[in-house]
């Protein structure tokens, strides 16, 4: 397809992803064969220097997530995020379609990195074939030998979006609620039963093989230099073309609409776009023609995040949307610290107040309020993100609210 | 106790519990010993006929046999000893009559103890390795030891086990009863025992008398008196004829109601000092109304020696009068002038003739208590006791032999009868049956009956039954539980209307301390 | 050593330490709810919260390890704002009786509140619902004034070890409970009432104080409590000559022993004091009846009888039975009793029962 | 339904954190937890009752009342939500007779709202049992669910 840059997803539907057979035959567990050979620390550096960083929505250079973890504890892990839950992302269960032995892989390229025997994988529990694919794919890699002794379990989560935070994974993975813990200390140095744990996602892992075997200035070439690489979009919404891309990291969002995307349903124009799933900000057309790379994000108030790209159309009713997304937080949020479990709920009570024509001016300017002190005093991303869509909505759309208003 | 409370949240690595059932008569130290697990991993080792709450948390548990304690240490010892994990250093340096020791634990192997006590010769043997094995292994034991005709012995057999192992006079280990009642650390140390004045200083050693008589003014007499339960079987006979009890309610508490019953109506004369009108107070020929603990100023000394403040927070209720006060107003009235201005001005008395309270004052105690023995003004307290010596200067070891209880069940009496308290009532429920809300919570008695027990004799959970021993017989609920073993029976003392001690045993006492055997009586059971 | 300024004053503390305890050697009063320094740290009120410079998030100073050059504003705009907002969700959860509230006078909620002069919350809707009636005649648990700071399921698990509650469900449907919502009778719970002790408002509370005089009402008395031999303190709370209650001391320096945790019996078992079956008048037996008469003929009667049986039978034919019970002072003069001046040694108390 | 709760359970109870685990086969036997199977559950761990409950609470795959054969689950996420999921609700509401959180009386269906699924190349979009069916609309309803016995 025009514009698309295929690295991870270069083999799509060329080979199954539960062979491990298949992946060799295309060059894979190469990279993987590669570290082997090199010491540690050398691995640890090329992925610093490949600038590779986290696909999950931070946006952490990978290599020096890996260089925290003491070289000395006796037991490390390595966790891989499927978790992915922000509504419009599919991408992670894409590369598990597609090419899930570059994930193991990935993985294990960390595991002899950082020196663990033992790694997991936190696959959400709405995606239970994947745990199966998943499965066969780790038998199929340990019956030929391709993992060595670094053993992969999959773990199958069972609905709660909050376990996509790192520290509230473990927690899950630990058989706990998922609650986030507060940090520090930082996974890296007490995660999984209080041992170091690198906990990176799927994207991020499946780019490891490729970055081994090509090396990191091939990688740190591809895309913005500040965010190399590409990155796997998915598109949905008001767009002609609603699947998945994955494309270099400067592509622009405009691009991504019009050209890869087909442009919007039934001929209208472009509202607004979300992008990085429910918890990213509006952009507003008049921003669109901006990289998608994580800092150019950034930049126009909004982020990457997961990579979902969220289309409106002119039709749209935008406090409506963002009624529904404030309820998405109030049903996501854990509950253990009070600017989020009271915030999203009450928030969503406003939104749904003004939604139904029944808000007043003070509730936009208490919606206001509540989201600075979520952003600034929640205890984990969830609660700080929460209300960045209402607030980018109100921003931008401030005419949309006023017009609903009693 | 040797050691401090303290040293079973914070010190100890292992916990040897037997006879008692800590969280429920001790809670407190319950929730210390089970934080100590919980959070730095100490082991424990709970041995008890009953699965009492720790055991779920317990390394090991062993269940014997009421009355075969004994055999359970003597086994333990033997096999510390076969695989030398004894502390040859303390036992050299500290200790004497090792060789007596050994030569008399050596036929009680695993396998013996195991066919007497009813627990499996592995799970001893562990618990032997894991106890001695520990760098600091802590014994508490409760009523549960000394309960029996052979009490002195079961405690020779603890103490023993901790000096074979050096666990003794170092943080986290030691030998600690705990003691039942809020004062009874200290109604020993002043002196409430026929042998002893205050600070264990012996009626007959004369030096003690002389001591004693010079501060008080008069001639003292020269021989130890009776025991308690010694009192109440001179009383049946007749040659006890006046007693004097304070806050205390021996028709619920002592061995036997029926006996003592026929005791208290023997006596020519009765004075009962108390709160409430008690099963007892009943009896007297004259009540006196004592305060409260929340009524008078003074000082209790708990299980860990440690001396405290106690406040007067109101007045006496009614007429009513510490009871300071009215012992004073008796002896003054009975020719003998006493009289202190407050409980300060007798503490101070107390001091000066009590060397291991020689150094604690009021002030001193004012924020925090302390430890006896504290010798002067300047001394810290004692936390641990025994660091460089024991009392007598080397620690003795007292082989003992096992001997069957006084009462085994029989063809007509087949099940054990054991006795004890539960956590929301104390002893005889003086006090919290009239707390509203416990007694609302907890309002009758229960026995506790292995599902098995009950199957044989129809019973099922909360039907109503008939307890029966040779003394006589009660009626209350059955509560049908695993946590018993079977052929064994337990319930508690705490309830006037369903007393376990109208069935309790007043003739075997324990040779040495008197002690009766309420964890042991043949007894039947029989659907009502 | 660690070096940081604190509302413009410079502070040094070990590593290690947290920002809150940095920031309360400063002098600043930091505020917090879920805050216990016996529990584990949750972290999750975010009272605390302080601003740190260069931070794009405010800190929870609980939970934040004081950093070398650390720059922290402690009241700052953002700050204050913050703490308000959270007062004001808190608030729109929590059901406003302080008239008839067992804590008025001694509730964190309420003192924050008015330290911030959060009068009413902007963001009240749905009210509170979450009231548990349990009819258990210890603790009363009205979750419509919890604010989630989780401290009674910490020290339930971390002082007791009863693990009788938890969190249930998500989000603002949380709420504690025991397994499947049953009273705490039918839980593992012990009725200790650490719970109460720890919770800042009030959302537990002692049902067989209730009533009966509040916190700033009751003159304290620090002492022992008088069951077990394990000699816990606690605070006797009289009011009118009445004890109405008990408080927990935490401090260790004023409770070696227990550091404020109790059992039942400790806590809620105080009441006997004010029965009406207390004796209150001597008693003397005349023609079969207990009956009662001044104090004067009580002692006298006392006396000469004793007396009389000394004469007659010898002071080895007389006894005492001392206590358990009392104070040392009156143990020691009982035995003074029975052997200077009945003459006996024939005293003993219950020791082995 | 020949399995003991211990039985269900015993595979995972060497498993670190296995509970969750343990938690989704007793859900496959039973489609939701039953209290006897918490206990069981909490014993087996080591856990308290209390704690058990609260994870089986937290997450919303979980149920701890009784739930149909099928769990049919409307996605109402953003994304699905533009593309009319409010609508497809409606029509199955209608045609199950029952409201969201609810259950069918003959216990075949048990209608639940939930988040986000991961198929949204194709919204709206509900899952029964966990099986995405794509492209729903409100007119194909009757025979999506007819192939449910």
């Amino acid at each position: 397809m025009k514009g698309e840059k295929r690295i991870i997803l270069e083999y799509a539907d060329k080979i199954n992803p539960e062979k491990a057979e298949d992946y060799i035959k295309v060059g894979g567990y190469k990279g993987l064969e590669k570290a082997r050979r090199m010491k540690p620390k050398k691995i640890i550096e090329e992925v610093k220097k490949s600038n590779l960083r986290g696909r999950g929505g931070a946006g952490f250079n990978t290599g020096m997530k890996w260089s925290f973890i003491p070289e000395n504890a006796p037991i490390k892990y390595v966790v891989c995020n499927l978790d992915e839950g922000e509504p419009g992302t599919y991408k992670d269960r894409i590369i598990c379609e597609k090419n899930a032995q570059a994930l193991l892989e990935g993985m294990a390229i960390c595991a002899t990195a950082i020196g663990a025997e033992k790694g997991y994988i936190y696959c959400r529990g709405e995606y239970p074939y994947i745990v199966k694919l998943l499965n066969n794919a780790i038998k199929s890699a340990k019956e030929i030998g391709a993992l060595e002794d670094f053993d992969i379990e999959v773990r199958m989560g069972a609905g709660a979006y909050v376990c996509g935070e790192e520290t509230a994974l473990i927690e899950s993975i630990e058989g706990q609620r998922g609650e986030p813990r507060f940090k520090p200390p930082f996974p890296g140095v007490e995660g999984l039963w209080g041992m170091p744990t690198v906990v990176n996602n799927v994207e991020t892992f499946a780019c490891l093989p490729y970055i081994l075997v090509n090396g990191a200035e091939w990688f740190a070439s591809i895309g913005a230099p500040n965010y190399p690489g590409t990155k796997i979009l998915t598109l949905t919404g008001d767009i002609n073309n609603p699947t998945y891309f994955e494309v270099p990291t400067d592509y622009l969002l405009s691009d991504v609409i019009y050209e890869l995307g087909g442009g919007i349903k039934s001929g209208r124009e472009l509202k607004a776009v979300q992008v990085g799933g429910s918890s990213g900000a509006f952009i507003p057309k008049k921003n669109i023609d901006t990289p998608i790379d994580f800092d150019s994000m950034t930049k126009i108030g909004a982020s990457l995040g997961s990579g979902a790209v969220f289309v409106l159309d002119e039709t749209r009713d935008i406090v409506d949307i963002a009624t529904r997304i404030a309820k998405f937080f109030k049903h996501e949020s854990c509950g253990k610290c009070n600017p989020c479990r009271e915030g999203t709920f009450r928030m969503y009570e406003m939104m749904t107040r003004i939604n139904k024509g029944l808000g007043k001016p003070e509730d936009i300017e208490n919606i206001l309020v509540l989201s600075r002190v979520m952003q600034k005093a929640s205890l984990c991303g969830l609660g700080q993100a929460a209300p960045i869509p209402i607030e980018t909505s109100i921003k931008h759309f401030k005419s949309d609210y006023m017009a609903k208003l009693n | 106790m040797t050691n401090s409370i303290k040293d079973l949240e914070e010190e100890a690595e292992v916990i040897f519990l037997i006879g008692t059932n800590t969280t429920e008569n001790h809670p407190v130290i319950g929730y210390k010993i089970r934080q100590n697990v919980l959070k730095r991993g100490a082991k424990l080792i709970v041995a008890d006929p009953r699965r009492i709450e720790l055991a779920d948390i317990a390394e090991i548990y062993l269940p014997f046999k009421p009355g075969t304690d004994i055999v359970l240490l003597n086994a333990m010892m033997n096999v510390i000893i076969k695989e030398d994990l004894l502390d040859e250093e303390f036992i050299e340096k500290r200790t004497e009559g090792f060789e007596e020791l050994k030569a008399t634990v050596k036929k009680y192997t695993p396998e013996m103890a195991e066919a007497i006590c009813g627990v499996p010769a592995e799970e001893i043997v562990k618990a032997a390795r894991l106890y001695a094995k520990a760098d600091k292994a802590a014994i508490c034991y409760s009523m549960g030891v000394t309960q029996h005709s052979k009490g002195t012995d079961n405690v020779f057999a603890i103490a023993n086990l901790a000096m074979l192992t050096g666990n003794i006079g170092k943080p986290g280990s030691g030998v600690n009863p705990l003691r039942g009642q809020n004062n009874v650390q200290g109604a020993c140390d002043m002196g409430g025992l026929p042998d002893v004045y205050t600070g264990y200083q012996k009626v007959e050693v004369e030096e003690n008398r002389i001591k004693f008589e010079k501060a008080w003014g008069v001639k003292l007499p020269p021989e130890k008196g009776l025991t308690l339960t010694e009192i109440i079987n001179e009383a049946v006979k007749g040659n006890i004829k006046a007693i004097y009890i304070i806050g205390e309610n021996p028709m619920l508490s002592d061995p036997d109601s029926r006996h003592v019953e026929e005791a208290l109506d023997n006596l020519e004369f009765l004075v009962v000092q108390d709160i409430f009108l008690t099963e007892t107070a009943l009896k007297a020929d004259v009540v006196l109304p004592g305060a409260s603990f929340a009524e008078k100023d003074g000082t209790f000394t708990n299980t860990e020696r440690r001396v405290q403040r106690v406040r007067k927070a109101i007045k006496p209720r009614g007429n009513a009068k510490p009871d300071w006060q009215i012992l004073c107003e008796v002896a003054s009235r009975m020719g003998y002038p006493m009289r202190y201005d407050s409980p300060e001005e007798i503490f101070e008395e107390i001091r000066s003739l009590t060397p291991s309270y020689a150094g604690i004052t009021y002030e001193r105690i004012e924020k925090s208590g302390i430890q006896w023995p504290c010798p002067h003004t300047n001394h810290l307290g004692t936390p641990i006791l025994h660091k460089e010596t024991f009392t007598r200067g080397l620690g003795k070891f007292h082989p003992v032999e096992y001997r069957e209880a006084a009462e085994m069940p029989d063809e007509e009496y087949p099940l054990i009868l054991t006795t004890g308290r539960s956590l929301y009532h104390y002893h005889t429920g003086t006090m919290t049956r009239r707390v509203a809300a416990i007694d609302q919570h907890r309002p009758h008695n229960e026995v506790e009956i292995n599902p098995r027990t009950a199957e044989t004799y129809n019973i099922k959970d909360g039907d109503m039954i008939k307890l029966s021993t040779r003394r006589g017989s009660i009626k209350l609920k059955a509560k049908v539980t695993e946590n018993i073993k079977e052929g064994i029976v337990f319930t508690t003392f705490h309830f006037g209307e369903a007393a376990a001690n109208h069935l309790t045993n007043a003739n075997s006492l324990d040779p040495v301390a008197k002690i009766p055997e309420f964890k042991l009586a043949a007894a039947k059971i029989e659907k009502i | 050593m660690i070096n940081l300024t604190i509302d413009g004053k410079n502070v040094t503390v070990p590593r290690g330490t947290m920002l809150l305890e940095a920031c309360r050697l400063a002098g600043a009063d930091i505020p917090t709810l879920c805050y216990d320094p016996e529990l584990k740290l949750a972290g999750s009120c975010r009272m605390c919260v302080v601003e740190v410079e260069g931070r794009r998030t405010l800190a929870a100073s609980c939970v934040t390890p004081a950093e070398e050059g650390m720059v922290v504003q402690t009241e700052s705009e953002e700050v204050v704002e913050a703490r308000k907002v959270i007062l004001e969700l808190l608030l729109a959860r929590h059901r406003l009786d302080c008239h008839v509230c067992e804590k008025d006078g001694n509730c964190r909620l309420q003192d924050y509140c008015y330290r911030y002069g959060v009068k009413d919350s902007r963001f009240k809707g749905e009210e509170p619902h979450f009231y548990k009636d349990d009819p258990n005649p210890f603790i009363e648990r009205d979750y419509d004034k919890c604010i989630m700071c989780t401290k009674c399921v910490r020290a339930c698990a971390e002082i007791t070890g009863a693990f009788a509650i938890n969190l249930k469900n998500r989000g603002h449907e949380v709420v504690i409970s025991t397994a499947f919502d049953g009273g705490l009778k039918d839980s593992t719970c012990v009725f200790c009432g650490q719970c109460v002790m720890v919770c800042p408002v009030g959302a537990l509370v002692s049902k067989v104080e209730k009533g009966r005089g509040r916190d700033y009402q009751t003159e304290k008395v620090r002492t022992i409590c008088s069951y077990c031999g394990t000699g816990c303190t606690l605070e006797l709370k009289v009011l009118n000559d009445q004890v109405v209650g008990v408080n927990s001391v935490r401090d260790e320096r004023l409770s070696p022993v227990n550091r404020g945790a109790l059992c039942v019996k400790g806590r809620f078992g105080w009441d006997f004091v004010n029965s009406k079956e207390r004796l209150t008048q001597p008693l003397v037996r005349k023609d079969g009846e207990l009956v009662p008469v001044s104090w004067d003929e009580a002692l006298d009667y006392t006396a000469s009888r004793l007396k009389e049986i000394k004469e007659r039978w010898g002071a080895g034919s007389m006894a005492v039975f001392t206590s358990a019970r009392t104070t040392n002072e009156e143990n020691y003069l009982a035995q003074k009793l029975a052997r200077a001046v009945i003459g006996t040694n024939n005293v003993d108390h219950c020791a082995r029962l | 339904m020949g399995k003991s709760f211990e039985e269900i359970i015993a595979p995972f109870k060497d498993k670190k954190g296995g509970i969750i685990e343990a938690f989704h086969a007793l859900q496959k036997e039973y489609n939701f937890i039953p209290q006897e199977a918490l206990k069981e559950t909490a014993r087996i761990f080591r856990i308290p009752e209390a704690e058990a409950y609260g994870i089986a609470t937290f997450y919303t795959h979980f149920s701890i009342e009784k739930r149909g054969k099928y769990i049919i689950r409307m996605c109402e996420s953003a994304p699905c939500h533009v593309a009319g999921a409010d609508k497809v609700l409606k029509a199955l509401e209608s045609y199950l007779g029952i409201k969201a959180g609810e259950t069918t009386p003959d216990g075949k269906f048990t209608l639940e709202l939930c988040e986000c699924v991961g198929q949204c190349q194709a919204t709206p979009v509900i899952t029964i049992n966990g099986e995405p069916e794509l492209n729903v609309t409100p007119e194909k309803i009757p025979q999506i669910l007819s192939k449910y016995e």
